[in-house]
């Protein structure tokens, strides 16, 4: 099973000839997703790694069974080419690029939801179901399957947690990354409902940070979920007031702080880890409580 | 990027947001011509951060020469901290009411919000929740009069208040979309004579839209020239206090590098996520900042993702090559082309580590045995 | 049962104070139609036949359960009024008013096909399940209830048809009118499907007109329709080429004229009436065969 | 309201889209001094009329002297009857290639929609379907840049002729939306010399808005007088040739009445759909339309929904006090307050039914026994 992805996901990549975009689709199709066509406009026509380009979505999607894209698309252009993969019917889009302009995340989220689209991004490595498919940057050799569902807001944190988690021999049904921007397309409380159905999932780790209140509303659902949670939070050290990076993190009336999102994790019954490499511990104590 | 006072104003006249009779002033020239057919008058000086009131950045004046003399005086000082370059020489106007209104972006919504209070003139933070209204925005039909009218009734407004209120908030959400903006903030929304005026203007657009500016949006630098390089690098660069210079790619890595620093005793330097994907010369220009600021250590957290791990190692060589590192470099090397990453530092003899537990222990064991010297 | 309302539809008249706003509210509820609560800005605390009328929809909903509204709005405000009434969550709105821009009327079926909402109108009488409740401003006196479903594009076209079919002793399930504009809520191909499958429908009138091609997509799905249906189109003295009124009736490539429209319903099994007296005597004859 | 070519391309320019170089003309006055720099040159007559080139309409001219003697005798002419006012003096391109390119609404799909085809320059209506490519635009997101793309790939443009002709559509959608329009077609869109340009410009902006038209929209009214007034009343209202005079209210309807008098074997003299919910004023308004036009008989079908029946026989009252009809009025009235206005009607002794059937049947009849006469 998995979330989101899987084995039979058939892959569009938008702005494949590029640097990005021909380096990642090698990478991915070494992981075995099944990248089926990609798009680059004006590069109808050429293969790249084997993979037939196309000019426009539309056309690719006439030609191949396409239910996912991921694009590597420069910033400026992003809000065109999410549009044009939801405007041709593709329900899970995979934004990675970084920059994004705030209006146009906006623009975005408005027609995904019109469009009953599953935007991940922008500003995320992606999303990976480890022994199935992978649509992203991470480092393919950091995973393996296993009971663990990881969804995080970072992404280099993230990899630091699989890969601590992996060595610990605790593989992962699927890993997600959400995007560090403002606006980002799943958050927390789309993703834990997606954990706690699939049955691959044994517990989830949930990776966040301050600012925002997207850990504070995760909390919420926690409370009611059957599955358990390990929380790993970053920012303990950040000074008050001061924005960290993209991260948005502004420290926004009590909630967002680092203290908040601690208290209402552990009062929702998560298990929190004050260091990434205390998260496979924590992992194993809660698994073989459930068993 | 956080516009003046005088910028955002001039963005609302062109919206048709009424502003104060009003002009902004560099030097004390000119001001008494201006302020001779004003009468009362009111002097802000032009910096971005809050509360400038209570810090004595705003004067009133009631003669054309106590209004130049309190512009000269302001534009000698400092307000936080900021030198103040700019005032603006506004009509002081009698005051009904002060409401506060603003639009900016809910997150968690994924909409734009609009944000009023019939309490204004005070800083909204401080505004217990029920004395706030908040209303998301669907961008697809955007701010409609009704959503105008909405906000008013919980406002108490009613009559001709009501229709006026409506009326801004529609140019106020139409500058909102027309300029990336990421906030524009109204605070106060005053009532004088029975109209509806903004007193003050809070506008701040999103950097990331820079390409697509308008032509008529001035441009508002108050960064370091650090700052600034970092920007060019389309780097997240902040400045703090410690001496562990830190480069790691991902806010949430980086963060998390600053919180281990802090767990092992030490003390960061500075904030610097490079983000994913930077090449060598990208990578070497951040090191080249980093370097200016003369840390004990350097630390480098590479989790490659998108990030290639031999560009990294290959603009650390071609920096000590260039500039020579007198600084100990720490490195944690791990992920998309690691191998040959580590290789290309082991060619040169700088040690990586793969764990950051590692690398974090050795860069604060490092520090605490060195003052800092740079380069 | 009927189609989109009946007795328990509880209704918003949006412009309630105004003079068309305030007469068709008093026939409304003359005819029996659950009115519950009124919209006209500014005139909040009021009271029109009874019916209390607040400052906006949000404050009327909040304070009456609602699911439905019918609008009189002068045609430069029915945008808003059509929006506000979709973003406070009803979904069904009937729009009388003629002369709506053609723009507003594009951004109000996008939204309404973005909410999931049943836009009547503009430019229509709107609706009446004779019997139980009307939205509209139909005269009360020409329906009565019974077994068949009428849809027009037209009006008053369709009150000759309703009063023909009632002085024949053929009540009405539910008669509906699409709006004269060119682009309108509800087409035939969304109503037919409905009185198919209401059981309160035994027979089906259709009013068309030439323009367009509404009555030939209507064509398509009458073919394979199991209740029988029998239409009218208006216009067969039309010059062609020449724009009759807001219908909208220019004659286009082959498609929309009076012939062909013809021909696609009696291919699909139509019976088709000459002149608009004619209808009720065709209803009878095809529900004398179905029984 | 349909716009002249010259307004279309004035328009066209605002938003960026290239046309010739020309200039509107009224008289011959300035076209030599005008015409001194371009060589040759194409003397277009300003009619609304599709087809004028065949009629006529469309002149070439290879010196000044000739373009103003083109344009002259072009502004003594007609076009399909009707008179040229105006002609549009422009510089002759050498045309690699015609396109079409227009923005519409498609009633069905509720959506503007872009319709292109790779062979302009013709009548889009005789192309056969698989000529045109048909692209419907949600308004939520508008025409984006793929839109283009994915229409120049149906049409089989590429490279730097793919990105001009997605520029042109975004800019040509501006317009659509921002000017309520009906209509924009480029045809033909042209390639000259490498670039694209619209040779022709056909725009049509949508009455209804007429009350939010901008500011720099020119008028065109090419109606007649009664069409005018007719339009004032917000009265549909076509003249047509036969001899009885036809007043109805909603579309539907007065088509219908019209095929019933057909069917008992009557001509009507004109369409009238005197709208929803008109009272007693706007109706008299419109019986002094139809008195002017001198018909046989007026027949009225009333069958009142928002439109109230004594209104309407009040109207009728009024007229006929006013200024007295001598043509019979054969008046059918049925729906709200129908009570109320056969009474009216009776004290006047004027005579009502009931039912369409009888009204035409009387209506044709008195037609059939009568010479025309008027007021």
């Amino acid at each position: 099973m998995a979330v989101i992805i899987n084995e039979n996901t058939r892959v569009l990549v938008q702005g494949i000839t590029g640097r990005q975009g021909s380096f990642h689709t090698k990478q991915m199709l070494d992981y075995g997703t099944r990248v089926v066509a990609g798009v680059t406009p004006g590069r109808g026509g050429q293969r790249v790694h084997g993979v037939p380009v196309y000019d426009t979505v539309a056309e690719a999607v006439s030609n191949h069974d396409i239910n996912a894209s991921i694009m590597f698309i420069p910033a400026a252009g992003v809000k065109d080419a999410a549009l044009e993969a939801m405007v041709a019917g593709i329900k899970t889009v995979v934004i990675i690029t970084e920059h994004v302009p705030l209006h146009d995340e906006l623009d975005i989220m408005a027609y995904a939801e019109k469009t009953s689209t599953t935007i991940i991004g922008p500003n995320t490595f992606g999303i990976i179901s480890p022994g199935r498919s992978k649509m992203g940057i991470m480092p393919n050799g950091i995973y393996k399957p296993g009971p663990v569902g990881l969804v995080a807001r970072s992404g280099t944190l993230s990899y630091e947690i699989a890969f601590n988690l992996t060595g610990a021999g605790l593989g992962q049904s699927t890993v997600i990354g959400l995007g560090g921007d403002r606006v980002v397309g799943m958050s927390f409380t789309a993703v834990l409902p997606m954990f706690e159905e699939d049955p691959d999932t044994k517990a989830v780790v949930l990776v966040g940070e301050i600012g925002g209140s997207a850990e504070e509303e995760a909390a919420k659902f926690i409370a009611g979920m059957t599955k358990p949670v390990v929380a790993f939070i970053a920012g303990s050290s950040a000074p008050p007031g001061k924005r960290m990076g993209h991260a948005g993190a502004i420290i926004e009336r009590g909630r967002g702080t680092f203290e908040s999102k601690i208290e209402a994790l552990t009062s929702a019954g998560a298990k929190v880890a004050s260091l990434p490499w205390e998260v496979p511990d924590l992992v194993k104590g809660v698994l073989s409580r459930g068993n | 990027m956080k516009l003046f006072e005088y910028m955002g104003k001039k963005l609302f006249k062109k919206f048709d947001i009424a502003v104060p009779k009003g002009e902004v002033f560099f030097s004390g020239e000119g001001i008494e011509q201006f302020t001779a057919r004003l009468g009362d008058v009111v002097v802000k000086s032009q910096v971005l951060s809050g509360g400038r009131g209570k810090a004595g950045g705003i004067k009133f004046a009631s003669t054309p020469g106590e209004a130049r003399e309190a512009a000269e005086e302001l534009l000698r000082s400092e307000v936080k901290g900021c030198p103040v370059k700019a005032v603006l020489v506004e009509e002081k106007l009698p005051i009904d009411r002060e409401l506060y209104l603003a639009v900016t972006v809910d997150g968690a919504l994924k909409r734009p919000v609009v944000i009023a209070s019939a309490d204004g003139g005070v800083d909204i933070e401080a505004l217990p929740e029920d004395k706030i209204v908040k209303i998301p925005v669907d961008v697809h039909i955007g701010v409609q009069p009704h959503l105008g009218r909405e906000t008013a009734r919980q406002l108490s407004l009613a009559g001709d208040y009501l229709k006026q209120f409506t009326d801004v908030l529609v140019k106020l959400y139409r500058l909102f979309r027309s300029y990336d903006c990421e906030l524009v903030e109204i605070n106060p929304l005053a009532i004088s004579n029975g109209k509806f005026i903004a007193v003050d203007a809070k506008v701040t657009v999103d950097d990331e839209a820079a390409f697509r500016y308008p032509a008529d949006l001035p441009a508002v630098d108050e960064r370091t020239e650090r700052e600034k390089r970092a920007h060019e690098l389309g780097i997240s660069y902040v400045e703090l206090c410690g001496d562990i210079a830190v480069m790691a790619n991902g806010a949430g890595i980086t963060m998390a590098t600053l919180d281990i620093i802090n767990h092992y005793g030490g003390t960061p330097r500075n904030f610097m996520d490079a983000g994913g994907g930077a090449g060598t010369e990208a990578t070497a220009r951040a090191l080249e900042i980093l370097l200016s600021t003369r840390p004990k250590v350097i630390l480098a957290n590479i989790f490659g993702g998108i990030t290639r791990c031999d560009e990294v190692a290959n603009a650390f060589v071609q920096v000590k090559e260039k500039l020579g590192i007198s600084v100990p470099l720490v490195i944690r090397l791990m992920g998309t082309n690691e191998k040959e990453g580590v290789r290309i530092l082991q060619r040169q003899n700088i040690e990586s580590f793969r764990t950051v537990q590692e690398a974090v222990a050795k860069a604060v064991e490092l520090a605490a045995g060195r003052e800092g010297s740079g380069i």
